[in-house]
């Protein structure tokens, strides 16, 4: 058939084998390490080879006609037990084809920055094999065509952010951070696997591939389709930071800045939102289900763009912005507004990534160091990385015909049309914040004076290999958004038809005025946030103090604590329970008991031996008595 | 007529050996090492002209001899070889014991012969007062051989005892004997149970009270509670190789004139399934408890002989009185023989001067010193705890399979219960020798391999009595 | 191969054993007959393995009658459910004769002891026969636990055995239950496994039986409450003890279950699934707890082993095919994991002299391939999808979730707990700051990297490509099931029978 | 009749057994022995006329002559006790217990 394409495979398979390959060749040279320079390069063709492919699968399905726009390579059945078929298959349609895209055009970026970041590190091989192993999975993640299969990617990705977070694994806290990572994921991949257990035994006896999935979805009984909605979104939370499972990402940020900006920015973390849309089939009967996602993600984007504002750790307030980012991303694929939603992950990972690409300039500058209160006036010392950075924040906070503006702005413009006026309203105040802290970040590191003037004389200008890709994605996050420009501004949204044949969503007819009306708000909000800004921090500032609810924001509402004290040191104390009271105590007691009283007795019953036969004779006779009365009374 | 002596050749040739031996013992020059040979010698023809008989003969079930005074019976036989087979043992192991313990004399042996004469006239005897003079023949020789250490005070105590209570339960037996013949009007089992069928049996309370006194009696020479308590200490006293002697030939022996007692008629056993029932549990139990304080291994082995003497009570309990054929007891005691035996006999050569090695103690790291005699041990307390493919173990699964298919479910798992009990002891002197380092050097007389060679045979009796199918 | 393959399989070791201690042969020559028994083993079991048809049936049959007076026969066949065990058997045991070059001759020749028992309870097609290798399989444990112990050694080794007798006493009266009922229903004396199938048990003794069997069994897997003889004798014993004792024969109580308890049982079964699989899933997490608070790394593996096995027993109770056949394949899958992880450890004490988690850290930067085994064999154990144990814990989840969502919800918390205590104990040993102690820590040699080579492989192709050895235990699941099904069938039907009823009467009204 | 005999034998027997088990005596215990089965004899000749068959007769015979043998060995062992001890008292004779 004409939807069989063989070459899907190869797609995660290059990075795959690089990682193999490299891993290995570390394997056996991490002693006396000789191909340092190479390693590099060898993991940058994994990823252009596979974006190369991606490219081919995309005007593979251009050429198609709209409705059969799809291609699947079953590479072999995977396993077979009773009605579970599940093939190891791959599946490109346009959703996964754009996804493909950019991921593997950011991540053969990020690979390209990474040789220059990180020259000269030790275990500089370990982390392109991590790397590739990444790209991989997350290729075999958007690729996969079963929810099983998906699985594979999605807890590979989670392997590789756990080995790449704590990558300097001297640092104990570093470890600590890549558990909590895997950990937290694994929560969300509980969910996950349920999930797919109740969507097994609802419909999937007839095949559990998203084309059988999706054609027998109309079996589903509203209560199985509410629950399987809510564990998978239970995964979705996991993976992509959402409340209550998101104290992981900032946390995450320990690991190198490639990778912030690979894994914890532009793609594995928005691997919750495109399994929504995946499931969108699902999501569609059950709105419910919808608006409880869309409330999370538009509470969580509100959460994380309170704490972004107090942040003083460059890196952590780009990642609370990713999680607010993703909040509103969940906000659109719950109010139905699938190709919104993936959109703004489209737009967001070019931005985000330039920005953390950015940052890591800076950090790099600066040797290591990463609070802001700490820089200064930089704007001289790195000009590329500026502009490149300040584009970044502009698409970011949504400065209008920036990407990020026809993004969010499409997102909240949807929720207003499908009626959430609330998640509007919220999602209209973040924007605000989002230009806030975004723009705190940018003057506080780049204008005014330099705080450190020992830092700051050393500080300079990344080489080519990093300021390179910078440039390239300021470009992606300058006009990504034309992709997909509304109507309003006489484009016709290709992103939307493009996706239209995979995700289930419908259009409803909204006034020219409201959503005019609508885009002005968002813009005066933004506008708001960066005047803010710019009063506070635009000539230079000093530290702040905080007190109150500034305090209690600066300490992310002690949610980490809370954490901590709720189920971390129960968990940790009930497990020296078990060991020193209950092991010794309760389990083994009894045996410990019965051995005891099984010797007592055994010592005991020597009394009777007494040794005196004339004892035993009478023994002889009281039993003959005792047992004559009884015969006599059983006689009688 | 013929026939008659051939089934009874076994016996006769073991009676008049004794009586040889006794003649030849009077001669200075026969040392009691020839005189152990013969006696080897002896129960070996017995053992094999046994052997020949119960393969060559036909089978006949039940076959009266001398007017119905005897019985021989494929099960009388199985008990016979297993009788001759002990002493066999018994002569082979005395024969290393006599080398470190220097008071035998050469009267030992024929001594052995009487009692095993005694022994086979009771497996066959089918009438009560041939019951009463077999058991006296046996018991008179035994009594003999248990003091034979004349020098050492325990031996002195333990004759004395068996022989007052032994004297005491031989009185309950004549009285039971009186009984049964006043109620029944004769001694002939036959008789007994035409009798019976014909008038009944619970009214007749002469016969309760009669058959209650032998039963007693027979009790007590299998040491079942409450006619227990002499055995730990005879067993203790008593030189090594008597003591597997009588462990083994002489339960034999009781066992199986027992069991003819009791099937002699379906309305007896009737009458005494329950009583039997509760004995054996206490039995099994009592010995449980008696063998797990224990700190000499002849104790232990007398006290895990009397819940021997239990599982075996379930035996009898679970014997079908229509079609007995006494299969499962006799390969219950043919098992238990072997290992009981076994250990005896290693004992009497490990325990070296005067028995100075006794002791659960005194066995510590036997294994690093002497692994063969370690390994054979370890054999035979497997073979007695049941653990498969020991001979033990099938001995244990026949006694469950009767007893739960004559329904007595309860008694099996009591069975059960009774043989997790059993662990720890038998364990015990295996956690001794091989987890321990040695704190002895284990020398011994080692010139004379008798003992140690009858040792090693009898470990290989006990995987080839669990694993080739005896058809019983 | 030719007919007798399997008990080829059984007795070349076991005699190969005896011989090694019947005679004073040395320790060289006692480890070179090791490994080329194992090795020949190995060649049998591979040979099984690929003539072995993908069908239900019992394969490789090989019958002699033996005491047939009470129809106990020496009968053997291997299905797929005994297969794999074979298999891993075979597979693992080599490994053991490789990796310990220095132990006496006793070790070896137990080893080889074990193994063929263990080879003859898998494949014994008479429940008798299996009941007498069950038995052996425990006494060279019972030695080498004694023998070459830790210091606590002698009360460990009397709590297994005794433990393990009298679990296996009960069975031995429930065993001859089932062939007296068996004489009592169809006239004849039989202990084949697959006549006893046909038995129609109900009534109160039956359900004792069935009790007897299961706490023989859940002492040897072991299930919850009766795991209490397993951290002891797993932290005492010899490294390839606890391997054997972890990687293969908890497994066989499991097979023992598949094998005897549900299709035999099949009514009592129904009726006590919820309880067993609560006491499955509440030791999983009970255990699993428990090992993040040791410091001892071999006796935090005990207690992962004992997390593990509480899933695979469960994997048996929700009684249909996807929980069976995930078990099935667990347990292969834990034995390459977990029992490999057992080996390392007791490599990490043999070059640390300790095993205490406190004392380590830091051993990646000294030993990298040793880490990646190690974390390898670790990832599979916490059941990371693309190894071994993702597909066997996905269909045991699966099935629970069928079986009954909230069992199946407990059960997927499995996936949480497991991490947690293994990444805890990763961090500890392989991460974070070397010390003087572990500086010196010699990487795996290449020897050592050899042997663990085709076990790693296996761990990740049976991840990735598993469906050649799933669809040699399916037919043998669906079999085991079949009974089952029927008696569900009709609680079903009555169930169903009773709601049209109900609606009768609705509609009555 | 008869029964008045059998009483007399119940009687000497239950004699015989509190001789055994109250006395401490070696040679009182044997003789209580004695007792006992001197009962049984007596019991047997009752019975034997009541069957009005020899057997009786000769079984008592038989009894006795057995009863002798015994007899001569419980001497035998009294005068080793005698040897050992010094005196015949049972209690005396108690290494072996526990």
């Amino acid at each position: 058939m004409e939807n069989s394409a063989t070459y899907l495979m190869y797609i995660p398979l290059f990075p795959l084998l690089g990682a193999v390959i490299i891993g290995l060749m570390h394997v056996f040279t991490c002693k006396r390490p000789i191909f340092e320079k190479f390693y590099g390069i060898i993991a940058c063709i994994g990823p252009i080879l596979s974006f190369v492919l991606a490219l081919r699968v995309f005007f593979n399905l251009k050429g198609m006609p709209e409705e059969g726009r799809y291609l699947i390579q079953k590479a072999f059945t995977w396993f077979q037990v009773g009605d579970l078929d599940v093939a190891m298959g791959f599946l490109a349609d346009p959703l996964s084809s754009l996804m493909l895209l950019f991921v593997t055009f950011i991540g053969s970026l990020i690979h390209i920055y990474s040789i220059g970041y990180m020259g000269g590190e030790k275990n500089y091989a370990k982390f392109f094999a991590y790397l590739n192993l990444f790209l991989g999975s997350m290729l075999v993640l958007v690729l996969g065509d079963s929810p099983v299969v998906m699985f594979v990617g999605w807890e590979g990705v989670g392997l590789c952010s756990y080995l790449l977070i704590s990558f300097y694994t001297t640092e104990t806290e570093n470890v600590i951070a890549g558990n909590k990572a895997f950990i937290v994921n694994r929560i969300g991949d509980l969910g996950f696997v349920l999930g797919m257990s109740f969507l097994f035994w609802a419909i999937g006896a007839h095949g559990f591939d998203y084309m059988a999935l999706k054609a027998n979805a109309h079996h589903l009984a509203p209560g199985v389709a509410l629950t399987v909605c809510l564990l998978l979104f239970v995964g979705a939370t996991g993976k992509s930071a959402q409340i209550p499972l998101y104290v992981w990402l900032p946390d995450a940020m320990a690991g190198p800045t490639p990778v912030s900006a690979l894994i914890h920015a532009a793609t594995m973390v928005t691997a919750g939102v495109y399994m929504v849309a995946r499931f969108s089939f699902i999501y569609a009967h059950v709105p419910v289900a919808g608006s409880i996602v869309a409330w999370v993600g538009i509470l969580t984007a509100l959460l994380a763009a309170i704490f972004g504002m107090f942040q003083d750790d460059i890196k952590k307030v780009l990642a609370y912005s990713t999680v607010s980012q993703l909040g509103y991303m969940f906000a659109g694929v719950g109010v139905a507004a699938y190709s919104a939603g993936i959109f703004h992950v489209f737009t967001h990972a070019f931005f985000k990534a330039l920005l953390f690409l950015g940052a890591g300039a800076v950090i790099y500058a600066m040797h290591h160091q990463q609070n802001i209160w700490k820089m200064g006036g930089l704007k001289k010392k790195m000009p590329i990385t500026y502009y490149t950075m300040v584009i970044g924040a502009l698409a970011l906070a949504g400065c209008p015909f920036f990407s990020g503006f026809f993004s969010k702005d499409e997102i909240l413009f949807m929720a207003l049309a499908n009626g959430h006026w609330g998640i509007w309203l919220v999602g209209v105040a973040v924007a605000g914040m989002t230009a806030y802290y975004t723009f705190r970040m940018i003057f506080v590191v780049f204008h005014g004076e330099p705080r450190d003037q020992h830092a700051y004389d050393h500080a300079h200008e990344a080489p080519l290999v990093m300021t390179l890709p910078l440039i390239i994605l300021a470009v992606g996050a300058l006009f990504a958004g034309y992709l997909n420009l509304p109507a309003i501004f006489g484009g016709d949204q290709e992103v939307t038809h493009w996706l239209a044949p995979v995700v289930v969503e419908h259009h409803p007819h909204v006034s020219k005025f409201v959503e005019l009306l609508a885009m002005c708000a968002s813009i005066v909000a933004f506008i708001i946030g960066i005047r803010l800004a710019w009063q506070r921090f635009g000539k230079g500032a000093e530290e702040p103090t905080f007190s109150g609810f500034t305090e209690f924001a600066y300490h992310k509402f002690y949610v980490d604590e809370l954490y901590d004290s709720v189920f971390v040191q129960p968990y940790k104390r009930i497990g020296g329970a078990i060991r020193n009271a209950i092991e010794p105590n309760v389990t083994d007691a009894p045996i410990k008991l019965v051995s005891q009283l099984y010797m007592m007795v055994g010592q005991a019953f020597k009394v009777f031996q007494v040794g005196f036969v004339r004892v035993y004779a009478i023994y002889m006779i009281v039993g003959l008595s005792v047992m004559s009365l009884i015969l006599s009374f059983s006689l009688n | 007529m013929n026939n008659d002596f051939l089934l009874l050749m076994p016996m006769l040739l073991v009676g008049i050996g004794g009586i040889g031996l006794m003649i030849a013992s009077t001669y200075e020059s026969i040392t009691h090492e020839r005189m152990a040979i013969s006696g080897m010698g002896l129960f070996g023809v017995a053992f094999l002209f046994q052997l020949g008989n119960t393969v060559a003969h036909p089978t006949i079930p039940y076959e009266q001899v001398f007017n119905g005074m005897l019985v021989v019976s494929d099960f009388t036989r199985a008990s016979g070889m297993i009788i001759l087979g002990c002493g066999l043992a018994t002569c082979m192991s005395a024969y290393t014991y006599f080398k470190q313990n220097p008071f035998c004399t050469s009267e030992f042996y024929s001594l052995i012969a009487f009692s095993a004469c005694g022994m086979l006239l009771l497996t066959m005897a089918q009438e009560l007062i041939s019951v009463f003079i077999a058991l006296e023949i046996m018991s008179l020789a035994i009594y003999i051989l248990v003091g034979y250490n004349r020098q050492s005070q325990t031996a002195t105590e333990a004759v004395l005892k068996y022989l007052m209570l032994g004297a005491f339960a031989g009185a309950f037996f004549t009285m039971g004997a009186a009984l049964i013949y006043g109620g029944a009007g004769s001694t002939k089992f036959t008789e007994i149970s035409a009798s019976i069928s014909a008038n009944g049996y619970a009214g007749n309370a002469a016969l309760i009270g009669g058959s209650f006194l032998v039963i007693v009696a027979f009790l007590f020479k299998v040491a079942a509670f409450p006619f227990h308590a002499w055995v730990t200490d005879v067993y203790e006293g008593a030189s090594t190789p008597i003591t597997g002697f009588m462990a083994t030939a002489l339960k034999t022996a009781v066992f199986a004139v027992f069991a003819n007692f009791l099937v002699l008629n379906n309305g007896l056993h009737e009458g005494w399934i329950n009583g039997l029932f509760y004995i054996s549990i206490l039995t099994m139990f009592v010995g449980n408890l008696v063998a797990i304080g224990q700190e000499s291994l002849k104790r232990m082995l007398a006290a895990s002989g009397i819940v021997h003497s239990g599982y075996l009570l379930i035996a009898l309990v679970a014997i079908n009185t229509e079609q007995f054929t006494g299969g499962v007891i006799a390969y219950y005691l043919a098992a238990y023989s072997v290992g009981t035996l076994g250990i005896f006999a290693a004992l009497s050569y490990l325990g070296g001067e005067d028995e100075k090695r006794m002791n659960f103690a005194d066995f510590k790291g036997l294994a690093k010193v002497r692994p063969y005699s370690a390994a054979a041990i370890t054999i035979f307390l497997l073979s007695m705890a049941g653990i498969p493919p020991t001979a033990g173990f099938m001995g244990k699964f026949y006694i469950i399979t009767s007893a739960i298919s004559a329904g007595q479910i309860a008694l099996a798992v009591f069975g059960i219960i009774s043989s997790i009990l059993s662990m720890w002891y038998y364990l015990r002197l295996i956690v001794n020798m091989y987890f321990h380092d040695a704190v002895d050097t284990f020398e011994t007389d080692t010139c004379h391999k008798m003992a140690p060679v009858c040792t090693m045979v009898l470990a290989l009796c006990v995987f080839a009595i669990g694993l080739y199918p005896i058809i019983i | 191969m030719f007919e007798h393959t399997l008990s080829l399989m059984i007795f070349l070791p076991i005699a190969a054993g005896l011989i090694l201690l019947l005679t004073p042969a040395g320790k060289g020559i006692a480890r070179v007959t090791g490994i080329a028994i194992s090795m020949a083993a190995l060649i049998l079991g591979v040979d099984v393995f690929t003539k072995f048809k993908p069908v239900g049936e019992l394969q490789f049959t090989e019958f002699i009658p033996w005491f047939p007076h009470v129809g106990i026969n020496y009968s053997l066949g291997v299905d797929g459910i005994s297969l794999f065990i074979l298999l891993a058997a075979s597979v693992l045991l080599p490994l053991v004769f490789l990796l310990f070059t220095t132990k006496e001759k006793g070790y070896y020749a137990n080893l080889l002891i074990v193994q063929g028992a263990m080879a003859g309870a898998v494949c014994a097609a008479d429940i008798i026969l299996f009941y007498i290798f069950w038995e052996i399989m425990l006494l060279p444990v019972f030695f080498m636990l004694g023998l070459y112990g830790g210091e606590k050694k002698i009360a460990a080794t009397l709590k297994i055995t005794i433990y393990t007798i009298a679990g296996s006493l009960l069975m031995l009266a429930a065993i001859i239950y089932l062939g007296v009922a068996y004489h009592s229903q169809f006239g004849e004396w039989n202990f084949a496994i697959s006549k006893l199938t046909q038995l129609d048990l109900n009534g109160g003794v039956a359900t004792l039986a069935f009790i007897g069997f299961m706490i023989a069994f859940a002492i040897k897997i072991p299930l919850f409450p009766f795991h209490t003889w397993l951290p002891d004798a797993y932290t005492e014993a010899p490294t390839a003890t606890t391997f054997v004792l972890s990687a293969i024969m908890a497994k066989i109580g499991v097979y023992a279950v598949i094998r005897m308890v549900v299709p035999v049982f099949d009514e009592d079964f129904a009726r006590f699934a919820l309880l067993l699989s609560l006491s499955g899933v509440f030791g999983m997490m009970y255990c699993g707890i428990a090992a993040i608070a040791q410091n001892d790394i071999k006796r935090m593996f005990a207690f992962s082993s004992a997390s593990h096995m509480g899933i695979i027993a469960l994997g048996v109770f929700t009684c249909n095919v996807q929980g069976l056949t995930g078990s099935v394949y667990q347990i292969i899958a834990h034995a390459t994991s977990t029992g490999v992880l057992f080996l390392f450890a007791g490599i990490i004490e043999d070059r640390m002299q300790t095993r205490k988690i406190e004392a380590l850290g830091g051993i990646a930067y000294h030993a990298p391939v040793f880490a990646l085994y190690f974390a390898i064999a670790l990832l599979a154990s916490v059941g990371l999808p693309g190894t071994s144990g993702f597909i066997g814990e996905f269909l045991i989840i699966l099935g629970a979730v069928k079986f009954s969502p909230f069992i199946g919800i407990l059960a997927g918390t499995t996936l949480i707990i497991g991490v947690c205590y293994m990444l805890w104990m990763f961090q500890r040993v392989f991460f974070e700051k070397d010390n003087e102690l572990t500086v010196t820590f010699k990487d795996l040699t290449l020897k050592e990297g050899i042997c663990f080579l085709p076990v790693v492989l296996l761990i990740i192709v049976m991840g990735l490509y598993p469906q050649p050895f799933i669809e040699k235990i399916e037919p043998a699941a669906q079999i085991q099931l079949a009974h089952l099904a029927d008696t569900q069938h009709v609680q079903v039907a009555d169930s169903v029978n009773a709601q049209d009823h109900g609606h009768l009467l609705e509609l009555n009204k | 009749m008869i029964h008045s005999y059998l009483m007399v034998s119940v009687i000497l027997f239950c004699i015989g057994m509190l001789g055994v088990i109250s006395r401490r005596n070696v040679f009182t215990v044997f003789m209580s022995i004695e007792l006992m089965l001197n009962a049984a004899n007596l019991a047997f000749v009752a019975f034997s006329r009541l069957h009005e068959s020899m057997d009786g007769h000769v079984l008592a015979l038989m009894v006795m002559a057995v009863a002798a043998a015994e007899a001569a060995l419980a001497l035998a062992v009294v005068i080793l006790l005698h040897k050992h001890k010094g005196k015949l008292d049972t209690n005396v004779f108690s290494l072996l217990k526990g």
